[in-house]
């Protein structure tokens, strides 16, 4: 019988990890891809446009991840289109990711004052001109905390990637709970690790917020 | 010809009529200053000229042109219009320097260098030379509003729309702000103000307009309007705010 | 077809299961080995094209091979109506049998004392459906996504009963025996089946072949007595 | 193609487990809700410890994957010897959840609320409990509203994953039924609107309630 | 005896020393007007007073009471002391009667049909009975410092300190406001204002305290000193001022 020790557990725990880390890296390259393609669309102030914009948001936001995933790993095969469990989980990810992007960045836009719009308007600033030189400067600025918060919410997302058999942190940790029946010592490490990812990004979080409010 | 004109203009917002058929005329070199109570229309005026609201009846024309909302026509106005807010509205990311020059180069397609000399000779004029390449959040809200009209000036307007533009500051910063006003009518700039500082209206200005209830309830010299209102309105208006 | 696939590709994927001693279980390396990876290894090889192993569960391997994400199901698979319906199977490979297992203080004999008891099971397997159609309605059935979890519920403590492989109970004794489930009565005889895609008679045909070439060089029970220390029943296969 | 009509026998499958989604998140808001204000209100005002305590049980659970947190108190606890039933767990463990995270929220609620208006009450002679409950609280949750109505739907959305130890919620219907009919995409589209649905609905139920707890507000 | 007392009053926040030496006192039925530059320590003075700010030095005695920041204390000191803040902070979730009769109901134990008839009588006196019911958002900026001046005195102080009450309010709500102020001076309330209001503080006021840099810098009679400074600095804030 094959015994695990310590050492086994965590060193492929640590090796998982790798594979957590890898899948946010790009579920998040991919859904702030997405968000900006779909903040550049909502700009254009077209009615159809953000329409569509607002319906892809509540679409994604109002379904489960779980369910996302489930979706894009047999749905989609069953439509016809071969994806991986690794394709299947980046794709949905980047669904989920893009969808709240979108909506925190609008929120970033609308933080700022609208006396900024029309003192831009009475100097004769383009709509374009505005945007480049005047709004996104400082939506940028004002964006960067919360995007940075929400790249916790993707890392904690890419375990669901395990119910879809994608091999991660949190799979491992519950086949290497089912190898060695030790589940307390387990599932808290696999929490351990997970907090050690996301606390600095956190951290990191609060404190951009915080120097962004002292500048202001 | 005047260099404003507004002819039975009727704005509303929604079901509220806000203004109830505007006629006035301003020529080139005159200081108006629009006073009455809150929500009688005063900075909606103020807006529809430079094209910032719409109206829904009447006219607007502008050395000729007439007034619209319209993204390009509303730039062609900023070229001859300038206008300047009650809370300054700087751009917070760029220095002082770089808050005047931006209209200058990407509008008017001046190089930099030139820019830069207008923006150094506006803050010459406004008294903050030395503050070229502070941030606004470092400056008091005196100097804030001051660089705003820097920044106006840079444009070269016509007419300069000021609403309100002392009513944020601190009492003792509004001096400051009021001797550059002053300056500027001197120079025959066409100044049109909504403001509170009825001493500055009869002592700077060439009209007074009172408004009421979304018109325009009594006009004329400044002196002799403040001192011998006509109507029980703007005496009422002039008793509650000297 | 698939086989025709196969072969172009030159390399099989195969389904199986990485938590299901001694089935399908992982190492230290954390890759699966077990009766259905030696059989997979078989099968790839004797087809002379390289084997991809997929790790399944019980709940998503029917739809692993309904979306083409693989060849075959080498998964301890056992056959029934329902599924028949939805994809084809091969001869048996290996032989099982199902039942309630768990604690030596839960007194139940037969599947009529199930009345009112709760039984971990995983969601979708052979035994799931055996206690749907035939336990008491007052049965409490908990389904867990696969294996993994219903053994850890009742490991944990969680259930005290659990339905599952004669094979799986066995394995469990040996890696905690002090937490050994006692055989309480068994719910079916149910051999392992490979499965595969609907209407594939030429997939299906070779694999028959194979199969049976196992069983007739011993190949076949050498798999049996290296995982389950003890040869194949009498007349298997037959 | 699809075949939807393969998912109508299992009707009444869909529907308990709606109903469990349901019964969970309204009990899990209520108590999640009742923890976060309580939290909420040590860390802003309590002492340093209680401040301590509450910071490092929301830094905790916000940066873990519930999934985690799920198995832990459903696998792990009982081996301490603590064995809940996955009903209980879930609820539990979504309880922690949207506590942690409304801490958050209330307390930039409490946060919103301007120094002047907690001078005022001082100024007229009023107790600090005096204030917060009758000066504080009901502006503060009124700011932060509309974001605790999306956590407490985030939390509902989040809760498919209890599927996984065998609570008997909507995505376990989808599951079971997939697994018998083997119809993966039709249950799981079938699954994911009623997942929308529900989200619809409860940010629709909770602008009726704010309506109501907040009605000056209409009196404008 | 002084019904006000501060004696050498010095006040930090942090390192940045802004009461140095405090000596003032108050006697029943004045009319203070504190004046000076923003900054200058007018609004931490007021705090003082009432417990909402610490000192580090000296003493502060209201009707021969101590006064100092502790929780019973400042409760104690509430029931003498009313205070009016710049920007009223009425409480928005509560009707006008429903903000002043908040205190007498649970400070003072009192019923709600005696409070409610305080509340009547007290919006009467600033001449808001018909407001009873609205909420104080639906009100103009002048209608809710009276409420909030109506608030205050449900308490029946003996004292009331207001900090710049009138400076967020459009110059033509000024005047209902004062007019509340002088109202209550004539019936004898002892006043301690912050304002810039000169016209106010000559005419209704008793005394006017000058501070500048953390100090009383000047005080006297206020018709006397107003129209004739003794110190440059108060010459110079005057000349700014008016
Ligand atoms: N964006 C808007 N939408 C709807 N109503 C508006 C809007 N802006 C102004 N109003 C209304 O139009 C009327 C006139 O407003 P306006 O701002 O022109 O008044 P004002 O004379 O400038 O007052 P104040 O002295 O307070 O600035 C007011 O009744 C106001 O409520
Ligand atoms: N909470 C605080 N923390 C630190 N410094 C403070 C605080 N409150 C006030 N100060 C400082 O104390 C000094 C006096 O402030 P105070 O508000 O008393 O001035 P003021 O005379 O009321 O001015 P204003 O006319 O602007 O209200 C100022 O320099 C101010 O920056
Ligand atoms: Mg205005
Ligand atoms: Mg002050």
């Amino acid at each position: 019988m094959i015994q695990f020790s310590n050492y086994d557990i965590i060193s492929n725990l640590l090796y998982a990890t790798q594979w957590t880390i890898l899948l946010s890296i790009a579920a998040f390259i991919g859904g702030t891809s997405v968000a900006l393609l779909l903040t550049a669309a909502r700009l254009t102030r077209n009615n159809v446009v953000q329409k569509c914009v607002h319906f892809y948001v509540e679409l994604f936001q109002g379904t489960p991840l779980l369910m996302q995933m489930f979706l894009c790993f047999f749905g989609l095969s069953m439509l016809g289109y071969e994806i991986s469990a690794w394709g299947a989980a980046i794709l949905s990810l980047t669904l989920f990711t893009s969808a709240f992007l979108v909506e925190i960045w609008r929120g970033c836009i609308d933080t700022l004052p609208k006396g900024q719009w029309e003192a831009s308007r009475c100097l004769g600033l383009s709509f374009l001109q505005t945007l480049r030189h005047i709004i996104l400067p400082q939506a940028i600025r004002v964006a960067v905390a919360p995007t940075v918060g929400f790249s916790v919410q993707v890392i904690k997302g890419t375990a669901l990637a395990s119910i879809i058999g994608f091999v991660e942190l949190t799979k491992v940790g519950t086949m290497l709970n089912n190898a060695t029946f030790e589940p307390f010592k387990v599932f808290a490490l696999v929490a351990l690790i997970y907090f050690v990812l996301c606390y600095p990004l956190s951290l990191y979080s609060k404190y951009l917020e915080k120097k962004f409010h002292v500048s202001r | 010809m005047s260099l404003v004109n507004l002819h039975q203009v009727h704005k509303y917002y929604g079901d509220h009529h806000v203004l109830k058929g505007i006629d006035l005329d301003i020529n080139a070199g005159e200081v108006i200053s629009i006073i009455g109570k809150s929500g009688s229309g005063k900075s909606t005026l103020l807006r529809c000229i430079n094209g910032l609201e719409e109206y829904q009846q009447g006219g607007i024309t502008l050395d000729g042109n007439e007034v619209t909302t319209e993204d390009i026509q509303v730039r062609r106005l900023a070229l001859s219009v300038g206008m300047i807010f009650q809370n300054f509205n700087l751009f917070p990311h760029m220095t002082v320097g770089e808050n005047i020059m931006l209209a200058p180069t990407i509008v008017l397609k001046k190089s930099k260098a030139e820019a830069a000399d207008i923006a150094k000779a506006m803050l010459e004029k406004v008294g903050l030379a030395e503050k070229f390449d502070s941030y606004p959040e470092k400056l008091s809200g005196g100097q804030q509003q001051r660089v705003a009209i820097a920044r106006a000036l840079a444009m070269s307007p016509k007419v300069l729309l000021c609403d309100e533009i002392t009513s944020a500051l601190d009492p003792e910063l509004v001096g400051e702000v009021l001797k550059v006003l002053e300056q500027l009518a001197k120079e025959g700039m066409t100044l049109i103000l909504v403001t509170h500082e009825m001493n500055f209206a009869r002592d700077v200005g060439s009209r007074v307009v009172f408004m009421h209830k979304g018109k325009v309830w009594e006009q004329g010299d400044s002196k002799t309007l403040l001192s011998d209102p006509q109507t029980d309105e703007l005496k009422q208006f002039i008793g509650a705010v000297l | 077809d698939v086989l025709d696939d196969i072969k172009e590709r030159q390399t099989i994927r195969i389904a199986v299961p990485q938590d299901f001693p001694p089935f399908g279980s992982i190492g230290k390396d954390l890759q699966p080995q077990g009766i259905d990876v030696d059989m997979a290894n078989y099968i790839a090889k004797e087809m002379g094209v390289k084997l991809k192993i997929v790790p399944v569960t019980s709940a998503n391997r029917i739809p692993y091979l309904q979306t083409k994400k693989v060849d075959l199901v080498i998964s301890s698979l056992g056959k029934n109506p329902e599924r028949e319906k939805a994809i084809d199977f091969s001869t048996p490979y290996a032989p099982f049998f199902l039942g309630v297992f768990g604690d030596k203080k839960v007194m139940v004999d037969s599947i009529s004392d199930l009345a009112n008891k709760t039984v971990g099971v995983t969601r979708g397997s052979v035994e799931d459906l055996e206690l749907e159609k035939n336990a008491p309605k007052s049965v409490n059935v908990r389904r867990f996504e696969d294996n993994n979890t219903t053994l850890t519920a009742y490991l944990s403590g969680q259930v005290s009963l659990i339905a599952t492989g004669n094979l799986v109970a066995t394995e469990i004794a040996k890696r905690q025996p002090n937490k050994a489930p006692e055989a309480k009565f068994m719910l079916k005889d149910s051999p392992c089946y490979i499965g595969m895609a609907e209407g594939e008679v030429a997939l299906q045909t070779k694999v028959n072949e194979l199969i049976q070439k196992a069983l007739a060089s011993g190949e076949l029970n050498a798999i049996s007595m290296k995982w389950l220390k003890a040869p194949l029943p009498k007349g298997f296969g037959a | 193609m699809l075949h939807f009509s393969d998912l109508l026998q299992y009707t009444d499958v869909f529907f308990s487990g709606l109903m469990t989604t349901v019964e969970l998140t309204l009990l899990t808001t209520i108590l999640g809700i009742a923890l976060g204000t309580s939290c909420a209100a040590t860390r802003q005002y309590g002492h340093p410890i209680g401040q301590r305590t509450v910071t490092v049980y929301v830094e905790l659970i916000r940066n873990t994957p519930f999934i985690v947190q799920l198995f832990f108190i459903f696998f792990g606890l009982p081996s301490l010897g603590l064995k809940l039933s996955p009903w209980q767990a879930s609820m539990i463990a979504l309880t922690i959840n949207l506590g942690a995270y409304s801490t958050e929220i209330i307390r930039a609620g409490l946060n919103s609320i301007p120094k002047g208006q907690i001078e005022a009450a001082k100024v007229l002679g009023m107790t600090f409990r005096q204030t917060l409950t009758r000066i504080i609280f009901t502006p503060a949750f009124e700011k932060i509203y509309p974001a605790l109505t999306s956590q407490c739907i985030i939390v509902m959305l989040g809760s498919a994953v209890i599927s996984q130890i065998s609570v008997e919620d909507l995505t376990y219907a989808a599951n079971l039924v997939q697994s018998r009919n083997f119809r993966a995409f039709e249950s799981y589209l079938v699954t994911a609107f009623l997942y929308l649905g529900l989200a619809i609905a409860l940010r629709f139920i909770f602008n009726q309630i704010g309506k109501r707890l907040f009605a000056y507000r209409e009196a404008r």
